[in-house]
C-alpha cells in the first residue's frame, strides 16, 4: 500500500506514547512522511487516550486519514470508537487479558478481529507493562518491516532504565513479532519510501525550533493547553542558547516582559491561548503604540471562556484583529503545516522588527499538538533582518541629546536604538507623542502618527501570502492553519470527480491580501469558507475586503473536532 | 563621567507646583550621577499615573507603560540585558492597587531592579478618588462618606513576598531620598523604596506638613537592625508606617544568577543569534 | 436670535464652572435647549479651560456650534483659540486686567472686541475672584434675560458659603449688568423658549440616572477617564437606594465582581474606557458563556494604549464585537444623545436579564461629558423586564436535586434561579457544559449549547435599531454614537441645499440590524460612513453584513477631535 | 436542617484517585452541614484548575470562574447578597500566582468570605508546571533544572494584607480541616484557610509523607495566642509554614457593615428595584 492508519489506544500509562515514539522515529528514519494525533480523554488520569498515525510512503500528508487499517486495542473503548472507521481488509487486535472478548461489537465485512496476547506474551518476560513492545511488534510484522531497524531505536529508548530493561523490551518486540509472523494471517505491507530523513515534530515543537534559530533569546510565558508545550522546551532548550524563559505569575505580566525585553533589543516572544490572548489585549496595544516588535504565539483552542480547552477552533481571530482598544498595526501570519510553523516563526521575528510592531501566530491546537514530518532544518532558509537600527558611529555623529526614535520617514518606519547605544536615549509611551517620544496633544501630529504607524505595514507580505491549489472554477475553498490538510485532500477528490475545486489557503491573515484573494474568488463559480468557529471569522474578514461578497458560504464546524475532508465534500455536494 | 546635565531635558513636566513627584525626580538623576552610571545604560520604565510621567523627564532609555504593569516590563529589560540598570517608578494605586500582584513576584523573584513608588494615598491623574494606602475614613472623590477600607501596607507586603531591599522616605527630605535611592541601586536584588509623596492638589490629609511631623527616622534609631524579616515587621506595626529609612536589607541571589547555567549569560550580552551548524544540531537531535 | 453660543474661558480655577452651572440652570428652567461642552488643557492645574455652550429657543441641539456670538475671555488663549469662530456681529469681552490689550490679535469685521472690567468690578467689592460673577451678569445683559431670574440661582449656589458671599456674589451680577446695560452698545437678544424645563446633565449623568432608575443596584469600577464621574455618581447616589458600589482594585475585578453581583441576583453594572475593555475581555466572556447579565459602559476615548485619554474617539468597536476568545452572544447599544443615553441604560439592563449574556453601553467621551439638555425623566418609560425567571412554587413542584439552569428551549433561553431560591442550586462554569451546567465534551451537546447561546440573540430589539431621518436618495450619512449631532445638522444643510440626503444612525450595534440598513443603502446614491475612528470600523462591520458593498465610503477623523458639521460637508462635496 | 445528602450529587469528580482535594471537598459539605446551612443559600465560587472542579462537585450554588478572578467574582456576590454563606475556593497557582492581587484586596477589604485555597505547590491542571508555592531547587516541568524562584509565602502575605482569620490545614487531618473550615465560616469578615492538598501525580516531594512527618499543630502549642500579628509572622518564618491550625483571628468591620448608610441594607435585600415618585425627585434634583 502507498499508505496506511494505525491507531493504538488504552487507558493513559499504558505505554502508547513509546510505541507512538519508536514506531515514528524507525519510520522517518526510513523516509515516510507521517502524520500522527493524540488523542486525550480531559482527565488529568486514566481515561482512554489514543494515538493515531497516518503512514504515507511518497505524498505528503497533513491531515488523518479517515479510515483505519490497524488498530491496537488495549482497552474496549478503543474498539468502540474506531470500529467505524475500520478500512475494508483491515485489522484489529485486541489485548486478551484487558478488553473481554464477549459481547463485543461485530466486525464490519472485511476486518479481521484478533484476540492478541499483549499482556501474556509480556508477563512471560516477567512484565506485563512491556505489552506495548509486543504490540509493536505485531505492527512492525504486519507492515513487513525488517525487525533489526526497530531493535537499536528499542534500545536507545529504554537505555536510561538500564541494559537489562532494554533488552527485556526487545524481546518483547520480537515476541510479537514473532506471533503474526507465525500466524501468517495477514499482512499489510507498505511501499518503501520514497523520500530521504526526515524530522517528526509537532507544531509547538516546530515554532521552538523556529524562535531559537531565529535567535529569540527571551520568552516569557505562563502554562497553558496547548501552549504549554511551547514555553517546556524553550525552558528546556534556551539554556544552550543563552538566553532567559522565565514563567510568569499571569499572561499580563509574561507579554509585558517580553515587551521589556524586546525593549532591551532581544528577540522575545511569549506563547498562549485563548483566555491569555484575552488578558494580553492592553499590552498588545501598547506595543503597536510604541513601535516595539512582539511575538505572539496564540494556539487557539475551543472557546469561549474557559470553553473546550484540549478540543480544537479557530476562534481568536477577531480577538487578534481588533481586541485591544483603540487601533494599532500588527500582523497575523497563520501557519498550516508543522513545515511552515518553523519558517513562519522566522519571518514573525523579521517582521516584527522591520515593522516594530506586534506579530501573532495564529496557531490552532491541531497544528500545535499533531505531529507531521517536515524537512530537516534548513539554515539557509533563516534569515536575520533585525530591522531599522542605527550605528553607534551614526549616533555619535549625530549627537543629539534627544534621539527622534519617532521620526517620521518616508516608509513611516523609524530608525530604532537599543539600551547601551549613546545619544540613542529616548521616551517611549502609550500616550499620543511626537518625534520625540514625548507626549503631545497636537492635532496634526496626531494625524501624522497614526497614518504613520497604521500606513507602515501595508507593504507587509511573506512572499506567498494564499497558498493557492487547484483551478477552482468551480469551487473555490478557503481557509487558515490547520485546516489544510483536510481541504487540500477534498480539493483532490474532487477534481478526481471532475469538478475543477481549488483551495486559496490564506498564510497572511492580517494585513489581508485582498487583491489576490478578489482575483481568485471572481474566478469561482462557487465560494466556500472554511472554519472551525461559528460565526465564520475568515469569511467575515474576506466579506469586509471583497465588494460583492454574495457568493461567499461558510462552512462552520465547532464541535471542537477537526475538519475531515469527508464534512466538506458533503457540504458542497449537498449545495451543488 | 556623567553630569545632571546629561540627565535633564528640556521639558516641563507637567505636575502641579509643589507636587512631591519633582524631588523624587530630582533623587534619582543625583543618585545615578552619583553612582557614576551613563545615561545610556539606564533604562527608567514607569507605570500610568501622574507619578508615572516621570519617565519622560530623565534623559535615559526609558518607558512609559501600562496601569500596573511597569515592573513586569522592567524585569523583561533587566533579565534581558543585566548590563543596564533598571529603576521602575509609578504611583501607589499603579504599584499596590492594580499592579500588586507584579510587586510580590518582582520581589520574591528578586530580579535586580529598583523600584521606587511614589505613594502619594491618592489617584492623582485621575483626580483624587480614594487608592489602596488612603487611610480608612479618608474623604476622597470616590469615598465622599470616608474611605471603607483599610488600606494596604506596603512595607509588610514586601517583606512578607521576600523583597530582599526595603525602604522608606519622604519627598521632603531630599537628602535621604537621594542616599535611599542609591542604596536601592547598589542592592544586588530586588530593593523597594516607598516614597511618601504629597498630591499637593487632591490629598488635603496627607500633607507635607503631616509627615514632617509625624515621620520618625529609622537610619537614626539606635540599635535597628534592619537585617531581621520579624523585627522590621515589627517596627511597621509600631511606628504606624510614620519612619522613613532602610527597614530590611538582606542579600541573596538575584533571578539573573539562579538562571540554569548557560542561561542569561555572555551569549545573550554579545546577541549572538546567528544560526551555525552547532546550534541546528541541537535544535533538530530530538527529533530525527 | 434663535440661537447663540456663548464661550466662557480662563485658566483651570477662574470659576468658569460656576457661571455654567447658573447660566445653564437658568436657561434650563426657562426652557431653552442646551449643549454644554467643557474643553480641557491635560495639565491638572493650570492652563487654559474653556466652557463652550450653545443655547437655542426650539430647535434641539446634539452639537456645539461652529461660530460662537459671545466670548468672555479670563485670558489670552481663549482668543487665540476662538478668534477664528467667531460670528459676524458677535463679541468679544476680554478681561482687562489679566489680558494685555496690547498686541492682541485684530478682530474680524464685525466682530466687536472689548475690554471689559471683570475683575476691576469684583474688586471694588473686595473679592476679585467674583469676576466671574460680573461676566455671568453682562452675558445676561447681553441676551436680555432678566436680571431676577438669576438672583435666585445665584444665591443658592453660594448659600452654602454663607449669606454675606452669596449676596456679595448677587451684587456682582448686578454690577456686571449694569456695565453693559449703561454701555448700551450692543445686544444679542434670544427668542423665549418655546419648551417647558428640562434636565441639563452630562452623559455619563444621564448614564447613572438610567441606572438607578432601572434598578441598578451594584456596581464595581476603577477609575479612569472619561468613566471615573459614573463611578463617583454611582458611589455618591447608591446610598439612597440601598445598593453597594465598590471601586476595586482594577478592571479584571471589577467587571469580575459585577458578574457575581449579578449571578446573586442583582442588578449590577461597570463602566471603564478603552484600556479598561481590554482588561475586561476574559470575563466578558465568562459572562457569555455563563449566560449571566452584565452591563458595561464603555466611554470611548482615544486610542490605542494610554492614547489621547481626553480626547473624543469611536475606536473600541472592534474590540466590544470581538475581543474576548472565542464566540459569545453579546448585545451592544449606542445612545446617540444624553436622553438617550438613560433610557437606553434601562433597555440595557431589560436586555441583559431577558438574554443573559453581556450589554455594552457603546458611549463615547463626547456623549459622556458633553452636557444637554433632556426631558425631565419620565417613570413611565421605564420599564423593569427581568427575564425568565422560575418561581419557587415552581421550582418546589419540580423538586429536583440539580436545577438545569442551561435547559435547552425554544426560545435557546433557560430560566434561571437565583440563590437563596431553594430546589435552584445549579452550577455554572465557563467549561462548555450541559443542562445542569456541568462540564461534558459531548460532540452534540457541544453543538447544541453554541448554537444555543449564540441564536439567543438574534431576535434582540431596541425597537428603533437605527435612527433615520431625511430621505437618503442622494446621499446616505451613517455613523453612531455623539456624531450625530454633526450629522444631522449637515444632513439639514443638504436638504437646504437641494441634496437630498438623509442619514441612518446605528443605535443596535449589535446584533447588526444588517435587513434595514441593506434596504436604505440600496435606495441611495451614495453612502459615507463617518466615524471618530482611523480604520472605519463600523463600515467594516456593514461591509460584512451588506453583499454589496462597493457604493460605501468611509469618512474618518482620528486627531482626537469631534466632527463639526462643516467636516461632513466638506468632505461630501468634494465628492460630489 | 440540611444532610450531608443535601451537598452531594451524582458527578463523580475528576481527579485522580489519591488526590488531596477529595478531603477538602468532603470537608466543605461536612462543615456547611455542621453549621447548619441550606445548600440554597450557599455560593461556592471557585478558579481554574484541578482545585477549581471543587465547585461543581458540591449541589449548592455554584460558579467556576476564570483562572485568579475567583475572588473577585465572590466578593460581589457577597456584597450583592449579604445573606448568602459564601466560600471561594481554588489552587496556590490560581490564588497566589495569577490571582494574588484580589487576595491581597479582599483581605484588606475584609468582605465576609471564607476563602479556601488548595495548594498542593505545582500547577496540576496543566501538567505540573511550578508554581508560585513550588519550593526553590524543586525540579517540575518548567523547571527541569530546579525552581530558580523562592517561593511566595501565602500566610505571611495574608498577615501583610489584613486578613482577618489566617489558618492552615492538611488534607490528611479530615478533623481538624473541618473545624478549621467551621472556624473560618463562623468568623465575620476575610476568613482564609491554606490547605496542603497534596497532588499525587505530579508532585513527588511535597506528599502526604512529607507533611506527615513535618506539619507541628499549632493549635496544639502552647502559649500561643493567634492575636498577635507580629508573633503570627514570626511563627511562620520559625516553622518554615510547616504547621497546621489558626494562625491569626481578630474581628473588625466588614466591608458590609462599614458601607455608607444606607447602602447593602433592606432594601438591597428586598429587592426594590421599581422606580416610584420619591427615587424619580432623588434622581432628577441635581439637574433641574
Ligand atoms: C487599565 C487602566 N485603568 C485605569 C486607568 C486610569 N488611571 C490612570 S492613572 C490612575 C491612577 C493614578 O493613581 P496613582 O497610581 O496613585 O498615581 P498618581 O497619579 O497618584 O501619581 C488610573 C486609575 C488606566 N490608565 N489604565
Ligand atoms: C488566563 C488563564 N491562563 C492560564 C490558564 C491555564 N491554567 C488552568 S489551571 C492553571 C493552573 C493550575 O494550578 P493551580 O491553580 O495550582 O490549581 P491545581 O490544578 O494545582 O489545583 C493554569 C495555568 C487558564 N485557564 N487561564
Ligand atoms: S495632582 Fe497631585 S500627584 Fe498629580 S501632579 Fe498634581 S500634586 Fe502631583
Ligand atoms: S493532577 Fe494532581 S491536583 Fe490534579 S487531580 Fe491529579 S492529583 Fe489532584
Ligand atoms: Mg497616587
Ligand atoms: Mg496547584
Amino acid at each position: 500500500m502507498e499508505e496506511l492508519t494505525i491507531v493504538i489506544g488504552g487507558e493513559q500509562g499504558e505505554g502508547i506514547e513509546s510505541v507512538g515514539e519508536i514506531l515514528t522515529k524507525v519510520l522517518s528514519q526510513m523516509g515516510f512522511s507521517l502524520y500522527g494525533f493524540r488523542n486525550f480523554s480531559s482527565r488529568i488520569k486514566g481515561g482512554h487516550s489514543d494515538f493515531n498515525l497516518r503512514i504515507s510512503s511518497g505524498k505528503e500528508i497533513y491531515v488523518n486519514a479517515e479510515k483505519v487499517n490497524i488498530l491496537v486495542a488495549f482497552d474496549r473503548a478503543s474498539i468502540d470508537l474506531y470500529i467505524n472507521q475500520m478500512d475494508k481488509n483491515s485489522i484489529i487486535l485486541y489485548d486478551s487479558k484487558s478488553v473481554k472478548s464477549d459481547n463485543l461489537p461485530i466486525a464490519p465485512k472485511g476486518v479481521i478481529m484478533i484476540e492478541a496476547p499483549f499482556q501474556e506474551l509480556a508477563s512471560e518476560l516477567g512484565s506485563p507493562i512491556m505489552k506495548n513492545m509486543v504490540a509493536l511488534g505485531m505492527i512492525c510484522a504486519l507492515n513487513n518491516h525488517s525487525a533489526s531497524s526497530f531493535h537499536k531505536v528499542i534500545q536507545e529508548q529504554f537505555l536510561k532504565k538500564g541494559m537489562k530493561i532494554s533488552q527485556l523490551n526487545v524481546e518483547a518486540f520480537e515476541k510479537g513479532y514473532a506471533f503474526i509472523k507465525e500466524k501468517n494471517l495477514f499482512s499489510i505491507p507498505l511501499v518503501p519510501a520514497i523520500n530521504s530523513n526526515k524530522m517528526f515534530l509537532s507544531g509547538n515543537e516546530a515554532m521552538v525550533i523556529g524562535a531559537l534559530a531565529s535567535g529569540c533569546r527571551f520568552m516569557a510565558g505562563y502554562p497553558i493547553t496547548p501552549a504549554s508545550e511551547i514555553l517546556e522546551n524553550m525552558i528546556n532548550m534556551m539554556p544552550e542558547f543563552g538566553g532567559v524563559v522565565v514563567q510568569a505569575e499571569d499572561e499580563l505580566s509574561s507579554v509585558a516582559m517580553s515587551i521589556g525585553a524586546s525593549f532591551a533589543g532581544t528577540r522575545s516572544m511569549t506563547a498562549t491561548s485563548g483566555p491569555g490572548i484575552s488578558l494580553m489585549q492592553e499590552a498588545i496595544g501598547l506595543s503597536g503604540a510604541i513601535e516595539i516588535p512582539l511575538v505572539i504565539i496564540d494556539t487557539q483552542r475551543g472557546g469561549p471562556s474557559s470553553g473546550l480547552a484540549t478540543k480544537m477552533e479557530q476562534s481568536d481571530l477577531t480577538a487578534m484583529l481588533g481586541g485591544t482598544h483603540g487601533e494599532i498595526p500588527r500582523i497575523i501570519i497563520s501557519p498550516s503545516t508543522v513545515q511552515e510553523a518553523i519558517y513562519d516563526m522566522n519571518t514573525a521575528f523579521n517582521l516584527a522588527e522591520k515593522y516594530q510592531c506586534p506579530v501573532f501566530i495564529a496557531a490552532d491546537l491541531v497544528l500545535s499538538t499533531s505531529k507531521q514530518s517536515a524537512e530537516i532544518l534548513d539554515p539557509l532558509r533563516i534569515e536575520m533582518e533585525r530591522g531599522k537600527r542605527v550605528s553607534d558611529e551614526e549616533l555619535a555623529e549625530q549627537g543629539k541629546a534627544l534621539y527622534d526614535r519617532f521620526a517620521f520617514t518616508d516608509d513611516h518606519i523609524s530608525p530604532r536604538t537599543i539600551p547601551g547605544q549613546k545619544f540613542g536615549t529616548h521616551h517611549a509611551t502609550g500616550i499620543e507623542h511626537g518625534q520625540t517620544g514625548h507626549p503631545t496633544e497636537d492635532y496634526e501630529n496626531r494625524k501624522k502618527m497614526m497614518i504613520k504607524r497604521m500606513k507602515k505595514i501595508e507593504t507587509v507580505t511573506l512572499g506567498e501570502d494564499i497558498k493557492a491549489e487547484g483551478e477552482g472554477e468551480d469551487l473555490l475553498l478557503i481557509g487558515f492553519g490547520s485546516t489544510y490538510g483536510a481541504i487540500r485532500e477534498a480539493c483532490e477528490a474532487f477534481n478526481k470527480d471532475g469538478i475543477k475545486a481549488g483551495l486559496a489557503h490564506i498564510r497572511l491573515l492580517h494585513p489581508f491580501p485582498a487583491d489576490q484573494l478578489e482575483g481568485m474568488i471572481n474566478k469561482a463559480r462557487q465560494v466556500i469558507v472554511i472554519e472551525n468557529n461559528y460565526t465564520g471569522q475568515l469569511a467575515d474578514v474576506i466579506k469586509q475586503h471583497i465588494p460583492d461578497h454574495s457568493k461567499i458560504q461558510k462552512l462552520s464546524k465547532f464541535d471542537g473536532r477537526p475538519f475531515a475532508p469527508s464534512d466538506i465534500r458533503k457540504f458542497c455536494k449537498e449545495l451543488v | 563621567m556623567s553630569t545632571l546635565k546629561d540627565y535633564r531635558m528640556d521639558i516641563k513636566p507637567n505636575w502641579c507646583p509643589g507636587c512631591g513627584d519633582f524631588s523624587v525626580l530630582a533623587a534619582i538623576q543625583k543618585s545615578a550621577v552619583n553612582l557614576n552610571i551613563e545615561p545610556e545604560d539606564m533604562a527608567l520604565i514607569s507605570g500610568i499615573g501622574c507619578s508615572g510621567r516621570i519617565s519622560g523627564y530623565v534623559n535615559v532609555y526609558s518607558m512609559h507603560t501600562m496601569h500596573g504593569r511597569a515592573l513586569a516590563v522592567a524585569q523583561g529589560v533587566k533579565l534581558a540585558n543585566p548590563d543596564l540598570h533598571v529603576i521602575c517608578a509609578g504611583g501607589d494605586g499603579d504599584g499596590f492597587g492594580i499592579g500588586l500582584n507584579h510587586f510580590a513576584h518582582a520581589g520574591r523573584r528578586n530580579v535586580d531592579i529598583t523600584y521606587i513608588v511614589m505613594d502619594n494615598q491618592i489617584y492623582g491623574l485621575t483626580k483624587g478618588q480614594m487608592s489602596p494606602t488612603s487611610p480608612q475614613g479618608m474623604e476622597t472623590k470616590s469615598s465622599p462618606g470616608g474611605n471603607p477600607e483599610q488600606p494596604i501596607n506596603p512595607l509588610q507586603m514586601a517583606l512578607a513576598s521576600g523583597s530582599s531591599f526595603i525602604a522608606q522616605a519622604f519627598s521632603g527630605d531630599l537628602k535621604q531620598l537621594v542616599s535611599l535611592i542609591e542604596q536601592g541601586m547598589k542592592h544586588k536584588g530586588f530593593s523597594f523604596i516607598n516614597v511618601f509623596s504629597p498630591c499637593v492638589t487632591f490629598n488635603k490629609i496627607l500633607t507635607y506638613e503631616f509627615f514632617k511631623k509625624n515621620l520618625v527616622n529609622l537610619d537614626e534609631r539606635e540599635g535597628y537592625e534592619p537585617s531581621n524579616r520579624g523585627m522590621a515587621f515589627n517596627i511597621v506595626e509600631e511606628t504606624s508606617s510614620m519612619f522613613t529609612g532602610v527597614l530590611y536589607k538582606n542579600e541573596r541571589k538575584t533571578l539573573t544568577e539562579s538562571q540554569p547555567k548557560g542561561s542569561g549569560t555572555d551569549m545573550l550580552r554579545q546577541g549572538q543569534f546567528e544560526l551555525n551548524e552547532n546550534m541546528k544540531d541541537k535544535l533538530i537531535s530530538r527529533f530525527i
